[in-house]
């Protein structure tokens, strides 16, 4: 894709480091997230209030989860990019519907099996990329398609298979301090993805590949492993959101992933991660799902054309982007 | 006789599709019982409008003798129909009206449908109250007819308020998020009048927000839906777009192949090719006789209603 | 006459760095001007701004006494400025030809690429470099699949289809072997007859002072001094440059009596074949040789980079299979490069990690914990003099020659007992340089085994026990002891034993 | 044409030889499929795809990538069907909405370029943006499917020009263009920008008018697009031309070209999008059932990629 990089001149000084603050994606992310409070707030009273900011927040978590797995990807870089996470969540979800199948009992058998499947699927886009050497964006857009064909023939057509109640009470219902539980899983997330990537050896390979792969190999960093392994973990990770999607909606459809494709995507790069890899994390990512959810809900409440609900959405894309996404100039 | 007769479908993400598919196919297989043999060839994908001309252009050069379609656009086939009559195919289309003179509809009317439930919803609050409705890809041609219905019904109603208008894209997430949302913002909220495929997922936004006691919306014929609806005992009215439309296409389509005539002025609808089919309503009045319908049927299924071969020869001479 | 090349004071801020603080150059028509200074003090910062890649925070600059200010490189390019990049400019996708001209393309009249012209003009620029250029340069071939000197040649002769009145060379020799630089140098003194100015850029000294009319020294982005060549001394100007440093003596060892670290036999792989070679622990064995003989493509060979195709290798005694890098490390061997830029650097990573990223498969570490790591690595980068402000700034914040010390650092944190260092001081300056040396040698000294190929010769006389000589992938001879001079080096190089 | 036998050979060619494959295995399996007007149906079908992957291509040479083809496509298609309803559908009134749908595919490219090569958005993103606020456009233009095309234009664009078939004169002339251009030094420069994007600039190329005009090139393409779905419907329809985007990338990256820029060429980007399209038609005449088409399809496409990138590594 793109060769360019962010620049990021560490600055030293109090008022540089000011400014290396206001252009941290991170705090325009949440400033982001807090204008478009305000702003619905003010244009449809209730909009910022606690339960709604909840179940906002739960909308979130699932795009939250799935844009995790795409942030590995995009990080380990090489060009880096997973579009069939879309097609995975609604085979995880496919899948555990059918396992579960209504059954509370049966509710950790579900996860395990819509992961391990995604997982494999995973893999197979990260073998596809680093042993057949298919550019990752044709490798998972073909995966897409395999995987839609692959839930037609699997379901016929025709996905069986309802979430379980507990399931479905995990998503939707307040367990603690009136939030659900889903939203401890994101935070769980979180912390195990922020550990992940500042701590573990793994994470240092992720930072280390996408920054300079050769560079990574030469240190003798395992590169195809870790790439199959990250694409493998995307794929994991959207076999579990596809699960929570199905807590989401009680049953599931061929296409309920389809809407996260996209987005996954976007989440990751308002979150400040470069598309080129090697730099980002997944506190950005985490602000950019819950910013596009938001900004998916103002617009929703807001009495308008739907073309005109479009056309916002779309310049306040650009608009994120351009605060800070900018790439380096060739003349400095 | 042996008719070869093409199915297209432009898309392939609910499981209404495939049980219209699979409708279809059974009452072709039907005809072998009245000595015809009724082959089908099917091409079900996603594709957008240009990809589906290219199915029937696929169907057109094999030489299929009729084509069936559930097309993606009202407009976008008229040259690709012109060129299948000349060959002397015959096309017919259902659940999404096209504009072609060279092809027929067999369906509702998408208008109609939405019309009903509008009234439903419109009695059920006794005319009065704050309401929003919820629809489907906006631009494509069976939202923009729904649209059209609802309004209609809703200007008849000065003291019923439509607060605000979203698309949920026939996805059930989306529909439960936008009506989280709607909830959030109007406090105040009576009715809810939105389109199959998102009913469901409104719904669970109106349970989970403890207003189901509150709130009257339209619903879904699934199932699976009807049983909620059932056991919770919501204030709801669906619509039924039976996904047997495809099969009463085809019982239409193999009469015609067998030489018969239309009768003089059955073509009416907007674009004066259509022949409507009628549009079965569930209420909480029947709620109950259509689950015991549903016995035994999985979650997904819908209930449905297809023209059988005698019914459809009443349209013909 | 006015000068061909006037800078005043122009200075240049890259965000907080301060790369360019003073510089001030002067240049005359029809000169070769050598411009030196350590590593980072501002030398291709000048010269980028000179041919106007970069735009000076401000100063002046004036060519042939006229004031401008470029706008960008082809502003600089029609004012007759050309600059060899030190990083090369060259597109590895195109063909050899379609980089020359690149932007310049001859055109038939229907504006279409007159390729035959195109492939005239580059065989008569590929002609004056003659033999000194291997059968790989054609026009048509890719870039990406040139060597290093050839691709320098290849950024050469772009300089000079622009048919410039000024050059600039920023290390244009830093990949050329000898014979190469002999070329290369007549080339240069027949264009300077011809009038044209070039400003020349290297960390050899003995080249400035072969080839060069003065001198102009920079430290520290400042300009410090300006003098002519015949008035001054190599001493003197290392001292203006980087201040009194430890000149090594020449190695004076006796190979030690211990039983070998490193038997190679008949090793055959990508460019080469039939290498055997032994190196004791302590042991400093250099690859001679003229450039692109083989001799780092044995140490990625060595190092399972393009794994050895046969031949036997044993390492304290015991044969070993090297398939990849991660088998070699856990052998306790170190691989450094000296391509920075492609084989090292983890781009825009903090020197932290750049410094850990060796040691993470070395000791199979799966939680990093820094407040343990970090006092580690600072130690190993101290140990090289490395000049950083924290150890979590960017990596891309250092100068080159500092980044290469990281690089070296990093190795020196795994604690190899065999280090394979394939021209490692590329681009690296005198003071790094004797800072690095003295630590190979005090690696040698406990015990280590040391591999060196340098494409300077000097590098490899003053500090190698032996040195195994290479021509056309295969080992001509081994010079130690009283062979072990430049005399026997050139002729071996040359194939002659 | 020296480049494209040189280096590009293996993955440009498995592109061609798949082709030819695929249209013999499509002669047997499907009877009458050589009939000139069989063939003319199917070039009609596949045409619209030639043309986006044309200009995606040079977009992705010069390292860029361009995901709004798509929906300018649709905005393209409802402009010039509503300019040429308003103007009364005569001579015209066709060659208004012709010019205007050409105008708008320029404006649209010069969004997309202005925002990634001046103000530096990343590619991908921002034309996902920019896509979605054609789209938006489109059906404000639009709402909904419908209007009626001059019968002149979408009879002409079925029928025959000078006794050859309109579409196989496009394809001719798309060819030409591509095989003049790739002699010209634009698309050294493109590859150039591409490959090495500072070297290129070192060089003395100007970056952004380069990247600009190949923005340009891809919008006007999906603009020619547009003009050929119009033929082909009659009608405009705002909801047009989605599966572009993402068609013409797998087109590109099957005809040889690198995703990351600076290798390949047009010509195997058109023979790519054919083979896309014959790839539908095989399995549906091979008789598949409808379950396993998606599959099958999907399956086509990752073999012949990894083959391509096989061979062309060799
Ligand atoms: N793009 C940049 N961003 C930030 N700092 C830079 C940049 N380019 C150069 N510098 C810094 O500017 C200083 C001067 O660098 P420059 O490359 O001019 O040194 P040099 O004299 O050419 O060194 P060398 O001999 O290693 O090539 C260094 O400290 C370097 O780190
Ligand atoms: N692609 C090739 N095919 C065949 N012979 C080659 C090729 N490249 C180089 N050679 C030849 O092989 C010999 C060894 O060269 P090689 O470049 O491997 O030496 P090196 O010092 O290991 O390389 P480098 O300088 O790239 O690090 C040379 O005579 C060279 O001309
Ligand atoms: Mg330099
Ligand atoms: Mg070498």
């Amino acid at each position: 894709m793109s060769n360019g990089m962010t620049s990021d001149t560490a600055a030293p000084s109090p008022a540089g480091r000011a400014v290396a603050l206001l252009r941290d994606p991170l705090t325009l992310a949440l400033v982001a997230i807090a204008v478009m409070l305000g702003l619905g707030e003010l244009l449809s009273p209730g909009f910022a209030r606690g339960d709604q900011i909840v179940r906002l927040l739960t909308v979130a978590a699932l795009l939250g989860i799935a844009a995790a797995g795409q942030n590995l990807v995009i990080l380990a870089g090489g060009a880096g990019i997973d579009l069939s996470i879309g097609a995975l969540i609604s085979f995880g979800a496919v899948v555990a519907g059918n396992v579960m199948n209504g059954v509370d009992a049966a509710i950790l058998p579900a996860i395990l099996a819509a992961i391990a499947v995604t997982f494999l699927f995973g893999c197979v886009n990260g073998i596809g990329v680093t042993l057949i050497r298919i550019p990752p964006i044709v490798m998972t857009l073909g995966m897409m398609a395999v995987v839609q064909g692959g839930l037609v023939v699997f379901s016929q057509g025709i996905p069986s298979g309802n979430a379980a109640p507990a399931l479905m009470q995990f998503i939707n219902q307040p367990a603690l301090f009136g939030l659900p539980g889903v939203l401890f899983a994101w935070l769980a997330l979180c912390l195990a993805m922020v550990i992940l990537l500042k701590r573990s050896a793994l994470g240092f390979a992720i930072y280390a590949i996408g920054a300079n792969e050769r560079a990574a190999g030469l240190v003798g960093l395992p590169v195809r492993a870790v790439r199959i392994l990250v694409f493998g973990l995307s794929g994991a990770l959207a076999g579990l959101t596809g699960v929570m999607v199905i807590g989401y909606t009680g049953n599931s459809f061929i296409s309920v992933g389809d809407q996260y494709m996209l987005p996954s995507i976007i989440a990751v790069v308002i979150g400040g991660t470069s598309l080129a890899g090697g730099s980002g994390g997944y506190i950005g990512t985490v602000a950019g799902a819950i910013a596009l959810v938001l900004l998916q809900s103002l617009l929703t409440t807001l009495h308008l054309e739907v073309w005109g609900r479009q056309f916002i959405f779309g310049a306040t894309l650009l608009v994120l982007l351009a605060m800070y996404g900018r790439q380096q100039a060739p003349r400095v | 006789d042996t008719f070869k007769i093409g199915l297209s479908n432009g898309w392939v993400g609910s499981e209404w599709r495939t049980q219209m598919i699979e409708e279809a196919q059974a009452a072709a297989a039907a005809w072998a019982d009245a000595g015809t043999t009724v082959e089908v060839v099917v091409q079900s994908a996603n594709v957008d409008a240009q990809g589906q001309i290219g199915q029937v252009r696929n169907f057109v050069n094999q030489g299929v003798d009729a084509i069936i379609i559930n097309a993606n656009s009202p407009t976008a086939f008229n040259p690709i129909f012109a060129q299948a009559k000349a060959k002397g195919i015959l096309v017919i289309a259902t659940d999404a009206e096209v504009s072609s003179k060279d092809a027929i509809y067999v369906g509702i009317d998408h208008k109609e449908w939405a019309m009903q439930s509008a009234k439903w919803l419109a009695e059920t609050l006794h005319g009065k109250g704050n309401i929003v409705a919820i629809n489907g890809v906006a631009g494509h041609p069976a939202n923009e007819m729904r649209v059209a219905g609802y309004k209609e019904v809703f200007a008849d109603y000065p003291d019923i308020k439509v607060l605000n208008e979203a698309n949920a894209n026939w996805d059930q997430a989306q529909g439960q998020q936008v009506m989280q949302n709607l909830l959030a913002t109007y406090p105040d909220l009576q009715g809810v009048w939105v389109q199959d495929g998102m009913a469901a997922g409104a719904w669970r936004a109106i349970m989970a927000a403890g207003k189901k006691n509150d709130i009257a919306a339209t619903g879904e014929i699934r199932k699976d839906f009807m049983t909620v609806w059932n056991d919770e005992g919501l204030t709801s009215g669906a619509s039924v777009n039976p996904p047997g439309v495809m099969a009463s296409a085809l019982n239409v389509a193999v009469l015609k192949l067998q030489g018969k005539e239309f009768k003089d002025g059955i073509f009416g609808g907007t674009y004066g090719n259509a022949i409507y089919l009628p549009i079965p309503f569930v209420s909480n009045e029947n709620l109950t006789e259509k689950l015991a319908e549903a016995e035994g049927k999985p979650g997904y299924w819908s209930v449905t209603a297809t023209l059988s071969p005698e019914d459809a020869s009443a349209f013909f001479k | 006459m006015k000068p061909a090349i006037e800078a005043q004071d122009l200075t240049k801020t890259f965000g907080a760095v301060r790369a360019l603080t003073g510089g001030r150059l002067s240049v005359a028509r029809g000169e070769i001007h050598a411009l030196l200074g350590a590593n980072g003090c501002g030398k291709s910062t000048l010269s980028k701004i000179i041919a106007g890649t970069h735009a000076p925070s401000s100063g002046l600059l004036s060519i042939d006494g006229q004031p401008v200010s470029f706008a960008s490189p082809r502003a600089a390019e029609e004012a007759g400025v050309a600059l060899f990049y030190q990083e090369l400019s060259l597109i590895p996708q195109l063909s050899v030809e379609a980089n020359i001209f690149l932007g310049r393309e001859p055109r038939t009249a229907t504006g279409a690429i007159d390729r035959k012209l195109m492939r005239q003009k580059t065989l008569a620029l590929i002609a004056r470099f003659g033999a000194a250029i291997g059968p790989g340069l054609r026009p048509e071939a890719r870039v990406s699949e040139l060597q290093p000197g050839e691709r320098q040649i290849v950024e050469i002769l772009k300089v000079y289809a622009k048919e410039p009145r000024i050059v600039i060379m920023d290390e244009a020799t830093a990949a050329l072997d000898s014979r190469q630089v002999a070329v290369f140098f007549d080339f240069l003194r027949e264009k300077r007859a011809e009038g044209l100015s070039t400003v020349f850029i290297s960390h050899r000294l003995a080249e400035v002072f072969a080839l060069c009319d003065r001198i102009t020294v920079m430290r520290n982005g400042e300009t410090v001094a300006q003098m002519p060549v015949a008035e001054t001394t190599q001493e003197e100007v290392v001292r203006m440059m980087v201040g009194d440093i430890h000149r090594p003596q020449k190695r004076q060892r006796t190979a030690p009596l211990s039983a070998p670290l490193f038997e190679l036999d008949n090793a055959t792989g990508d460019r080469f074949h039939n290498v055997s070679l032994r190196l004791a622990p302590g042991e400093i064995l250099g690859l001679g040789g003229l450039q692109g003989q083989g001799q780092s493509a044995l140490l990625r060979g060595l190092f399972g980079i393009s794994p050895l195709r046969g031949g036997t290798l044993r390492l304290n005694g015991s044969p070993c299979r090297l398939r990849r890098p991660a088998h070699a490390m856990a052998q306790g061997m170190g691989y450094v490069s000296g391509d920075r830029v492609s084989d090292s650097v983890l781009q825009g990573r903090s020197i932290y990690e750049n410094l850990l990223a060796a040691l993470v498969m070395r000791e199979r570490k799966l939680w990093l914990s820094p407040r343990v790591l970090a006092p580690r690595l600072t130690a190993e980068a101290a140990s090289l003099k490395t000049k950083y402000a924290r150890l979590s700034d960017s990596i891309n914040t250092l100068s080159g020659g500092n980044q290469q010390k990281v690089f070296i650092a990093r190795w020196l944190a795994t604690q190899p007992r065999l280090l394979l260092l394939d021209d490692p001081t590329k681009g690296i300056d005198l003071g790094a340089k004797a800072d690095l040396f003295a630590l190979i040698r005090e690696l040698a000294d406990q015990g280590v085994g040391i591999i060196l190929y340098a494409s300077e010769e000097a590098e490899l006389l003053d500090n190698c026990d032996r040195i195994a000589v290479f021509n056309g992938g295969a080992v001509v001879t081994e010079l130690s002891g009283a062979t072990l001079d430049s005399f026997h080096l050139t002729r071996a190089a040359f194939g002659e034993t | 044409m020296r480049d494209l036998l040189t280096r590009e050979r293996p993955a440009w060619l498995l592109a061609a030889a798949t082709l030819i494959l695929l249209i013999v295995i499509n002669g047997l399996v499907q009877p009458g499929f050589f009939d000139p007007s069989v063939l003319q149906s199917n070039l009609t079908t596949f045409l619209p795809l030639v043309l986006v992957a044309i200009g995606q291509t040079y977009v992705i040479l010069g390292g860029d990538i361009d995901l709004s083809v798509g929906a300018i496509a649709a905005l393209v298609n409802v402009v010039v069907v509503s300019v040429m309803a308003a103007l009364g559908g005569g001579h015209g009134a066709i060659a208004a909405g012709l010019l205007a749908g050409l105008g708008t595919a320029l404006l649209c490219g010069m969004v997309n370029g202005i925002l990634i090569a001046l103000v530096r958005l990343q590619p991908m993103v921002t034309t996902f943006g920019t896509g979605i606020i054609f789209s938006a456009l489109a059906l404000w233009v639009l709402p909904q499917a419908g209007l009626e095309v001059p019968e002149a234009y979408w009879s002409t664009y079925g029928g025959h020009v000078l006794g050859v078939p309109t579409v196989l004169v496009i394809l001719i002339l798309a060819t030409l263009f591509v095989v003049l251009l790739a002699r010209r030094p634009f698309q050294s420069w493109l590859k150039a920008v591409g490959g090495n994007r500072s070297g290129a600039f070192q060089s003395g190329l100007a970056l952004n008018r380069i990247r600009i005009k190949a923005f340009l090139l891809s919008a006007v393409f999906a603009g020619l697009a547009a003009l050929c779905l119009t033929g082909e419907t009659a009608t405009g329809d705002p909801l047009m031309g989605q599966s572009l985007g993402m068609g013409s990338i797998s087109a590109v990256a099957l005809g040889g070209t690198l995703l990351s820029g600076g290798v390949g060429g047009a010509i195997g980007s058109m023979l790519g999008a054919l083979l896309l399209g014959m790839i539908g038609n095989v399995i549906y005449f091979a008789g598949l059932p409808y379950e396993y088409q998606t599959l099958v399809q999907g399956l086509i496409v990752l073999a012949a990629l990894a083959g391509g990138v096989v061979l062309a590594r060799r």
